[in-house]
């Protein structure tokens, strides 16, 4: 078993023992606790009068700009991972190309900021 | 290696392009909304600061990044008619925009993007740089596609372009790591290599999705399904843009991708291209007779024209590659002529599209109704107009290589499709007046007249585009 | 039995390797959840919980039975499977980042060479329980929180990002043991990225902050706006687990803090002979430090209001973490580096 | 047995056909199709990532990051067109894609 697979195993055991404890405690209550369902407790949280419809209502154009913005810098966190990583033997022509990239990604965050795409009044 | 300044040399309209569509964004953002006039104005010149380049720019050809970037006349030829589409597409909307109330500066800066998309296509040598090319091409045309947002009928354009454009870039992808993976480089002249031996299977199947993918950004049959549906519901230069600069980069790259990486299964692919230029020439004829919107039928023609330019291609050999370059160079300009036009159909400041808003142009406004009739003409096909030449060249080639009811069933076509051309010619001078036009801005007219002259006096002195043509088949052969 | 099996001993000691771990996990969550009503109760000049047990130590244990023992309700408008699922994955998820956090020397579950980038994806994923368990309730007070919480902790995980980039500049690994050796120098504390990347450490704490939805940015789940915010329709041991995700991310980010910045175990006075060597006891206390800031900022800071929070992840902890990786790279490039 | 080659692209070739399954033949709504590219992009990805994998050459792989990176503009795009139109049409089923014909 090289080395290297020995790790990702601890880690695969490790993620099988917390899904087994989540589980345990996830089932707990439904073995333990008594049961007395009425339709009261089963509504939805709500003051006043019950809920008419569905209520995932329409929701602020703002949530979908902002995990748009995220998929973009996050791609762009992924691509310095590496570049960061391997920093030392780049050199200057490395480290150049990768403030082009950032720059490119600078001037969309700035169209973005100018736009009002980070507003949330 | 080569040192970055001898690239940057070789990929200098991509530079320039690149440069330019990033400060214009900054411009446009700091400067608002009512930035749109200036940065349509500065887009226009860095495109002509571009095209100006490549006329007086390196002269050598140079592989350059690696090999993935390759600079010759055939790429340097078809640039510059990407150049022009641009710049008389920006042209052209510059008057359409502010009427219909979309003036916003990021159009010009999307039509910068994905020009810089085309010229990277154009000059792509390897797999990664061809789908690059495509992806920012293409991207930055969906958004075009649909950038009338209010409109229903441009954001079902955009959505309809959109889900096809994934689907086929999707394809040809697939086909792509399957070259990759059976011929095991992704660089053209490593494929070419790695199938001197004669065709391994993976890499005719990966050829064949890479066609695919390629023939849907041609808009020609079997993938056209898209090309009526956005050019009718985009805007009309957007229209415009659509039908004249990505054609020439597909055109471009599928010539490049089939002489460059597989020329040693000449028949493998000389099939596949023979059934879509005979498809499209066929359905570019016979689905436009019955159209009504002026913008379908352009569609359609638009199928028709890519049949007729790909019969060149079939040929396979130096005189194919000239016609088709000729085809386009002609069918570049009598477009751009024919939707200048288009652009001018506006009545009471509201824009039409229908083909019986033309009649009775003559009566209304001769030079314009003369200027349609000539290009109309030359789109059909009809002796001393270019058109005419192209299809000559093209089909020329085709019977030098053996292939001449290829030829024969083009000229049959080509004389089918002449029926819907001469009919609107036909309403435009013997129906009786439709309500006249509105005087079309300085710009739009000249373009029309500058398309005219082009196609008109093309047979007086054709040498410099065949010239040019010749040289750029030479860059294969 | 050992000889034909070979693969049985690398188990075994996974095994007895992640129990140990998750036993410490658990028991620190306790010890946080007390520790932090003393400290509030102690701030605001009060007792805090000294009912159960000696000093009101067996408090936390008490709430867990209790969290056992009720009811558990499924409301009829949410769809069940989802509402299970969502702070089941919550839990799974936030456990599994311990996976790769070094407490010592040698000590830590799976010592992978891509520690960073784990941990990065693990923390992302944490978004979608949020969203499930919003979505799923099926009522408008948890659908609007677990929008808001999930776009705070997407706003905020970018500055982390970037942030993450700015220490790897320094370090050269993605492998969190590397990492504390980097921190390794002579000059013990000074060497720390803690110090030589201050503003960072700064920007990293304010991010955590946010990314667990701790208080000044708990907008998700402020009494007085969303009630319990995205967990208002769990009861019993549903509501147990979204409570264990908060606290064992609070426990991750405290240890990852403690790793990237202030040197995991090393000492900070390596000259000094006894207390110079390094042993998991400095890890703890820098854990535990960071753990004691958390729960400080509670009771100093104010809450933000929804659009403050988004601007100051943003307009400002973005673009200065931005310009940080540009910075830091420029220097260590002219330092040779 | 070892998982060859021809698994991987069995697999990838199954995922491909499923993705442009998911696009012809899906009748519910335009969200499906958009899942379906990303399926057909990674399909791909499996693909370059294994032949590059038994060729021991890296330019599979850096093509396979290319396409991830492109197949996220691509799919927040795609989103931003599926959004401005449905707030013109007020529907995202397939069928209603239909206001223009011929």
């Amino acid at each position: 078993m090289p080395g290297f697979l020995e790790q990702y195993l601890a880690l695969v055991i490790f993620a099988a023992l917390s899904a087994v404890i989540a589980i345990a405690l996830l089932v707990a209550p439904f073995l333990l606790a008594y049961k007395s369902p009425d339709t009261e407790k089963l509504s939805a949280y709500e003051c006043g009068f019950e809920a008419f419809d569905d209520a995932r209502m329409k929701f602020d154009i703002r949530f979908y700009l902002v995990s748009l913005l995220f998929i973009i810098f996050d791609l762009e966190v992924a691509f310095l991972f590496p570049w960061a990583v391997a920093f030392h033997d780049v050199g200057w022509l490395g480290f150049w190309s990768m403030m082009v990239f950032l720059g490119v990604l600078t001037i969309g965050f700035v169209y973005e900021w100018k736009k009002g795409a980070l507003e949330w009044d | 290696m080569y040192p970055l300044s001898f690239s940057i040399a070789h990929a200098l309209p991509e530079t320039i392009l690149a440069v330019g569509a990033l400060l214009l964004i900054l411009v446009g953002a700091i400067r608002g909304e009512k930035s749109a006039p200036l940065v349509a104005e500065l887009a226009i010149g860095l495109l002509t600061l571009a095209l100006v380049v490549i006329f007086i720019g390196a002269k050598t050809t140079a592989t350059v990044f690696d090999g993935a970037f390759i600079d010759d006349q055939f790429a340097r030829y078809m640039k510059a008619l990407v150049l022009i589409g641009s710049i008389v597409t920006l042209i052209l909307s510059r008057d359409f925009l502010r009427r219909e109330n979309i003036d916003q500066f990021e159009f010009p800066v999307l039509v910068m993007l994905s020009t810089l998309g085309m010229l990277m296509l154009t000059s792509a040598n390897s797999l990664i740089s061809l789908y690059l090319g495509l992806e920012l091409m293409s991207l930055a045309l969906y958004v075009v596609a649909s950038f009338h947002r209010d409109n229903l009928k441009a954001s079902e354009a955009g959505l309809k372009y959109f889900v096809l454009g994934a689907l086929s870039s999707g394809m040809l992808l697939y086909g792509a790591s399957l070259i990759y993976g059976y011929a095991g480089s992704v660089s053209f002249p490593g494929i070419a290599a790695a199938l001197k031996s004669g065709p391994a299977i993976g890499v005719v199947f990966g050829l064949v999705f890479l066609l695919a993918g390629l023939a849907f950004k041609m808009s020609t049959v079997p993938f056209h399904m898209w090309t009526p549906d956005v050019y009718e519901g985009a805007p009309t230069p957007v229209t415009a843009f659509f039908a004249s600069a990505p054609k020439m980069a597909a055109v471009a790259i599928t010539l490049r991708t089939v002489m460059v990486a597989f020329p040693n299964i000449t028949h493998e692919w000389r099939q596949i291209v023979m059934f879509i230029s005979v498809a499209s020439m066929a359905l570019g004829s016979f689905a436009a007779i019955g159209q009504t919107n002026i913008k379908r039928l352009m569609a359609y023609s638009s199928i028709g024209h890519m049949g007729f330019a790909l019969v060149g291609l079939a040929a396979a050999n130096a005189a194919g590659v000239e016609g088709v370059a000729i085809y386009l160079a002609i069918y570049l300009v009598t477009t751009l002529g024919v939707f200048a036009a288009i652009v001018a159909m506006r009545v009471q400041g509201r824009s039409v599209e229908n083909i019986s808003d033309l009649a009775g142009l003559s009566r209304t406004d001769g030079w314009m109704a003369f200027f349609m009739a000539m290009l109309m003409f030359s789109l059909a096909g009809i002796p001393p107009m270019a058109g005419f030449f192209a299809k000559y060249y093209a089909f020329l080639a085709a019977v030098q290589a053996g292939l001449t009811p290829l030829a024969v069933i083009g000229v049959l076509l080509s004389t089918v499709a002449a029926f819907y051309y001469l009919r609107i010619v036909k309403v435009m001078y013997f129906d009786e007046a439709a309500p006249a036009f509105d005087r079309a801005p300085f710009a739009v007219r000249a373009v029309c007249a500058v398309a005219t002259a082009l196609v008109f006096c093309f047979w007086v002195y054709p040498a410099p585009i065949v010239e040019a043509a010749t040289n750029a088949a030479r860059a294969f052969f | 039995m050992l000889s034909e099996h070979p693969w049985l001993w690398p188990v075994l000691w996974g095994i007895v390797k992640s129990l140990v771990l998750l036993v410490c996990v658990l028991v620190s969550t306790a010890v946080l959840i007390y520790g932090e009503r003393k400290i509030w109760a102690a701030v605001m000049l009060r007792r805090g919980p000294n009912v159960v047990g000696p000093w009101g130590v067996l408090q936390p244990f008490a709430d867990f039975l209790k969290f056992i023992l009720k009811e558990p309700i499924l409301p009829d408008s949410a769809n069940k499977v989802v509402f299970l699922l969502a702070p089941y994955i919550g839990v799974v998820l936030a456990f599994m980042a311990w996976a790769v956090i070094p407490v010592n020397e040698g000590w830590v579950v799976a010592n992978i060479n891509v520690g960073i980038l784990y941990l990065f994806a693990v923390s992302s994923l944490g978004v979608y329980s949020i969203i499930m368990a919003g979505w799923a309730s099926n009522s408008k007070y948890p659908f609007l929180s677990a929008l808001r919480a999930a776009a705070q902790m997407v706003s905020y995980e970018v500055s982390i990002g970037f942030v993450i980039v700015t220490v790897l500049l320094c370090a050269g690994s993605l492998n969190l043991t590397q990492i504390v050796e980097a921190q390794n120098t002579r000059f013990g504390f000074l060497g720390w990225y803690g110090v030589r990347l201050f503003p960072m450490f700064v920007i990293f704490f304010i991010s955590a902050l946010a990314e667990t939805n701790r208080p000044p940015f708990d907008l998700a789940e402020a009494e007085s706006e969303l009630v319990a915010g995205y967990a208002v329709e769990y009861s019993a041991s549903l509501y147990l687990l979204q409570f264990l995700t908060e606290l064992v991310a609070i426990l991750t980010m405290s240890a990852m803090m403690a790793v990237l910045f202030l040197g995991g175990w090393l000492s900070p006075f390596p000259w000094i002979p006894v207390i110079g060597a390094s042993s998991v006891f400095w890890f703890l206390l820098k854990a535990w430090g960071v753990v004691f800031m958390f729960s400080m900022t509670k009771l100093i800071v104010p809450r933000y209001r929804y659009d403050q929070l988004m601007r100051l992840g943003w307009k400002v902890l973005l673009p200065i973490s931005l310009v940080a990786v540009v910075v830091v790279a420029f220097v260590l490039k002219l330092a040779g580096h | 047995m070892a998982v060859s080659l021809t698994h991987y692209l069995v697999v990838a070739a199954i995922l491909f056909t499923i993705g442009v399954a998911g696009i012809i033949l899906n009748r519910k709504s335009i969200i499906v199709i958009l899942m379906s590219v990303e399926l057909i992009l990674l399909s791909v990805n499996i693909n370059l990532v294994a032949f590059s994998g038994s060729r021991a050459d890296l330019t599979g792989q850096v093509f396979a990051l290319f396409i991830l990176t492109v197949a996220a503009a691509e799919a927040a795009i795609g989103l931003a067109i599926l959004v401005t139109y449905y707030r013109n049409r007020g529907s995202i089923a397939v069928e209603d894609i239909n206001a223009m014909k011929g």
